[in-house]
């Protein structure tokens, strides 16, 4: 993922692929890379593609994943095993046929300073693997990863080997830190640090408290179900401070304020 | 030469029989997935009410087994907002514009019908959802009572002057019926038909999935629910049916229009392949070759003959 | 200890609540999948006629969208055949016998019950197939009018007096009306459905794929659909629901219970998995204990309850 | 397939397996082996499994497909690509999970003579690939096999590998004989010769002529589309002139008059 390239920002296609390597990282959560048929899109971090086994009618829907990474015409993606399609994808040997959709959502534009912290809930560190590739140019990043604990250890090995400094929260203590990435985070945080978060709503909600330590800027990638990833269906739909928006196409990256600031909930 | 696909059904004339369903594609077209526009002869807006509507909270869409169940509770901007912004978008796209309107009371119906007025020529067809509540009847949809369903259509065709298409629910009795009473009051075509009704439990927190407890299902599981409907409907009139639901295959489109569909709207479908009505328009034409047919219009209806392809009695 | 999946539904005592449906395994009980059986609260027997019918020509099973079409057409050897040769075999198994029965006129159904009653000791229950047509009403299904629906039941009340459920056709206006005039005229239970009504098309011979034109629809695609017919009926009557359609995987079965279904019928997934009615009981056992609950019948409608599990008010 | 082991004759059992290997022979046909968990059922020819991709439920039914070979806990089939489920099987990589339901059938008895003529169409040749072991007995096998022509080479070239002696028919006579097999079991079978036939339903009952020629038993293979593949959905019902029957349990090796031969028709 190359940000020295403009960004594709047209709309998303469909593509076919087949699955090109699964990688166990623990029990709950996979490295996989996806080869596919034809051109190889630009995408920016925080972009994400619908993926699906092609050929069968069920499972029906594309899951949404973000990119990990691309190189050559293979993607990669991390995922964590959550349900029925996610448990499906995980058992496929490979050179089973995929479909693709995307690249999807608006992705995280450019940091406006050059302290930027991004903070992971567990699989919420997927978008932002692309973005170290900043901390060789003026951007410094600091990495900062929540995970329950036990179970959980070959996954932040994988993390280490791509932020080597990232800082390791866990709920049980088991590994790096005992407590959560959001207290962790307001623990340096501080004016002039731009924030980012992925991961589920409550941290996301929670990570709010940023502002008071006097981050102006802090994003956040949103999750819901989706069904069209184009912005048609109006499945992803969530009340903001300015109306009603998508996740899929006018997110999934969202400024914390629009979505969290307000009273009109999400 | 005519294109083989050109057609005209219920008032309109279209490119190709495929038209893309109400509430699954955008309506700006910047959005539309590269290619996902080929073999599409019109596109139906999202359901418009009167009133902007922020549509219903909590999950909206749930995959189900081949299928899907949504609960959207007609998100939309309202009327006027539809007129400024979002029509001249459709318009744009160069295909007719197919006005899917839903209303909860018989005066939100006239209301709509008195503003599109105003911006007749980009309004290719209005489409009547009546698979919504029916205020005054306790909720209960405009489509599954002859009583409401024949008020609403008569009146949408006194204010209405242009071609008027009545989206039918298929909890209905009879599709049959209903699609004649449509025609009686004044439809120019039956879509048949909408989503299906469904639920979902929340096993884990022991209630239902949806906020509304009902949700529609769509999506392949339904095709041959949806084929039989419009196979009843396509018996019981002399206007055009439309045929949708379930479409998710070229030969599924093939089949509705051998069952006496004239066009075929898709929807679900569209969620995993954008691609597909260019793929049913190249299956028709090909369909059109083997057979020696001039037009898909010469289709519609073949498998109602009496006589199958080789002469003999259907089974 | 009594066993927690123990109930009494409609009737008859079930050692679990899950019961294979009418018409989709053998008769004879050395053809049962090894294992198959294991799990399973009861039986129905194929659909009974009074006299023999050899069921339809031409193809009788097609694959659909996560879901089978079926045209059998009743084929069975008739009553005096069930009560020499199958009925005891069934009884063999040591599972309750739901005896499904079909009729085209009211001194059929008079007949079949009137024969049943000389092997009163095997029929676990008699389970009225509704769907089947009504031939002094032009061949439309029983179940579909609420004047021929009364009468099938109320006749069969009179003759027959041991259990009695009725099987009801999803093909109705209303499940919650049909299931409330089932129980006023005697039914003990209702099953909450049977297949639903679609067709296919043979797109190479311009014809519909069935000899019969329309067939039933079953398997994984109807589930969302059955489930709220399931959730309809029993929000309309105090007799058990019995839930049938689409499910499965075991937490299928668990919906439909929570939902209001007192026992289910598993049909279509036992031809791709003969395992679930076995892995339907361990969901429910470990639901159970998750819960501290002690049997199964207080998992009967839980989701119907104002009040999800953590207090909150349902969405 | 080992005669000389006493056959399985109980209830046919749900298995999960494995795609263990697939290859292609010609345009249209597929080799493939399904790799068994659990203990290998004993099976004998004419005997069939339904399959199917296990975790998926469109494609909903499994494909009857006869067995070909049993080796070790990997049980090998030869199927035609004729429909979606066939076409998808086709395309699945090694690993692909899988599901049987089987074996299921009659099978085919001990032949009674010690003449035993096979008579093929296309992928007829299947459940008699496990007869192979008879030559090296008191049986004498004669294989005949009829193919449409060009593009069946690969799959001719296979079937020789195993009945090296096997008569070819091709319709376009561009492989083999020109003609139909029917044709050539015709032109030497006489009295003393047993015919297994096994093929599309023309062909099976043009082999009726047969019994002109002397044939006392003649005992065919029927294809009929099943669901439940045990006996309880009727859906593979046909009449014969002992009533009706099914295809999958009281089948699917039927004697030729049954079910050709009377008024009744099939
Ligand atoms: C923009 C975006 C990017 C994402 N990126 C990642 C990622 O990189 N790695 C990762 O592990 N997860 C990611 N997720 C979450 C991931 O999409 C879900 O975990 C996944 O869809 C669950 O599918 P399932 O088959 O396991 O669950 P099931 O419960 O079987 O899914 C049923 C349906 O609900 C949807 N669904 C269920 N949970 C979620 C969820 N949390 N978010 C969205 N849809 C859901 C499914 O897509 C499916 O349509 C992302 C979600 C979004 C919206
Ligand atoms: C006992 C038995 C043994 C068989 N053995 C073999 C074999 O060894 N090799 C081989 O190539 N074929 C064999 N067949 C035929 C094979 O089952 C069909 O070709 C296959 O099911 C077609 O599936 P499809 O997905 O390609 O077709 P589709 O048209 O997609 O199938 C739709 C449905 O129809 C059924 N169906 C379609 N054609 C047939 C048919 N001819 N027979 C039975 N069901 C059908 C399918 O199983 C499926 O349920 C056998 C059939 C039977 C009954
Ligand atoms: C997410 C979603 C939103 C829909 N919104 C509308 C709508 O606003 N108005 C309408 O008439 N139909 C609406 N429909 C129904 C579709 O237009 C279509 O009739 C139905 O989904 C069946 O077709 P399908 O199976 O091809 O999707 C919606 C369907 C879906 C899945
Ligand atoms: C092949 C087949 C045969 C059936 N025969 C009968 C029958 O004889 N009588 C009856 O009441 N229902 C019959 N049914 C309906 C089933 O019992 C069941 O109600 C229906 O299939 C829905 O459940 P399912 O989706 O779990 O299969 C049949 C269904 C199938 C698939
Ligand atoms: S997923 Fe359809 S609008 Fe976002
Ligand atoms: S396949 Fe069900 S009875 Fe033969």
């Amino acid at each position: 993922m190359d940000r020295s390239v403009a960004p594709m920002k047209g709309p998303p296609a469909d593509r076919r692929g087949s699955l090109f390597f699964s990688r166990s990282l623990g029990d709950h959560c996979v490295h996989m890379g996806v080869e596919l048929e034809g051109l190889t899109p630009k995408a920016i971090p925080g972009q994400f593609f619908l993926i699906r086994e092609r050929g069968v009618l069920d499972p029906l829907l594309g899951r949404p994943l973000a990119l990990v990474a691309s190189k050559g015409n293979v993607l990669e993606f991390l995922f964590r095993i959550s349900g029925r399609g996610t448990a499906r994808l995980a058992s496929l040997p490979p050179g089973a046929a995929l479909e693709l959709r995307g690249p999807c959502g608006n992705g995280f534009p450019e940091p406006v300073g050059d302290e930027l912290v991004l903070v992971a809930g567990t699989l919420g560190i997927a978008p932002f693997i692309g973005i170290s590739s900043f901390s060789s140019e003026k951007v410094r990043i600091t990495a900062v990863l929540g995970v329950p604990g036990k179970g959980w250890e070959k996954f932040v090995e994988w993390c280490l080997e791509r932020f080597p400094g990232i800082r390791i929260n866990s709920d049980d203590g088991s590994i790096g830190r005992h407590g959560d990435p959001v207290e962790d985070t307001l623990s340096f945080v501080g004016q002039g640090h731009e924030v980012w978060g992925c991961g589920p709503e409550a941290m996301l909600r929670g990570l709010g408290r940023v502002h008071e330590k006097g981050c102006e800027k802090l994003l956040v990638s949103l999750e819901k179900r989706m069904a069209c990833g184009t912005g048609g269906c109006l499945g992803c739909s969530i009340r903001t401070g300015s109306g009603m928006k998508r996740v899929c196409v006018d997110g999934p990256v969202f400024e914390w304020r629009e979505v969290f600031g307000g009273a009109h909930g999400k | 030469m005519e294109s083989s696909l050109r057609t005209n059904v219920g008032g309109v004339n279209l490119e190709t029989p495929v038209i893309v369903a109400s509430g699954v594609w955008p309506m700006d077209p910047r959005l539309w997935p590269a290619g996902s526009m080929e073999g599409v002869g019109a596109v139906c807006s999202k359901g418009m009410t009167f009133e902007p509507r922020e549509g219903n909270r909590g999950f909206r869409i749930m995959e189900t087994y081949a299928g899907i169940l949504n609960s959207i509770g007609l998100q939309n901007y309202g009327v006027e907002h539809f007129i400024a912004k979002e029509l001249p978008l459709l318009d744009n796209s160069c295909r007719p514009v197919i006005v899917n309107i839903a209303f909860e009371t018989l005066e939100d119906l006239r209301r709509i019908l008195e503003r599109l007025k105003v911006c007749r020529s980009m309004v290719g067809v209005v489409e009547m959802n009546v698979s919504c509540p029916n205020v005054s009847r306790g909720g209960l949809s405009w489509g599954v009572h002859t009583e409401s369903l024949g008020n609403a259509v008569s009146m949408a065709r006194q204010v209405w002057e242009g071609p008027l298409w009545v989206k039918l629910s298929p909890q209905v009795p009879s599709m049959g019926e209903f699609a004649r009473l449509s025609q009686e009051c004044g439809a120019q075509a039956v879509v048949v038909g909408n989503t299906w009704l469904g639920m979902a439990i929340d096993n884990d927190l022991e209630r239902p999935f949806f906020e509304n407890v009902f949700a529609g299902l769509s999506g392949p599981a339904i095709f041959p629910l949806a084929l039989r409907a419009v196979w009843e409907a396509a018996g019981a009139v002399n206007i055009p049916v439309i045929g949708c639901g379930g479409i998710a295959r070229p030969g599924d489109a093939l089949s509705m229009i051998l069952a006496g569909a004239s066009a075929v709207e898709v929807g679900t479908a569209l969620f995993i392949d954008s691609g597909l009505p260019a793929s049913i328009c190249r299956e028709l034409e090909a369909n059109l070759t083997k057979k020696g047919l001039a037009s898909v219009r010469e289709l519609v209806g073949r498998a109602r003959n009496d006589q199958g392809e080789n002469g003999e009695k259907s089974r």
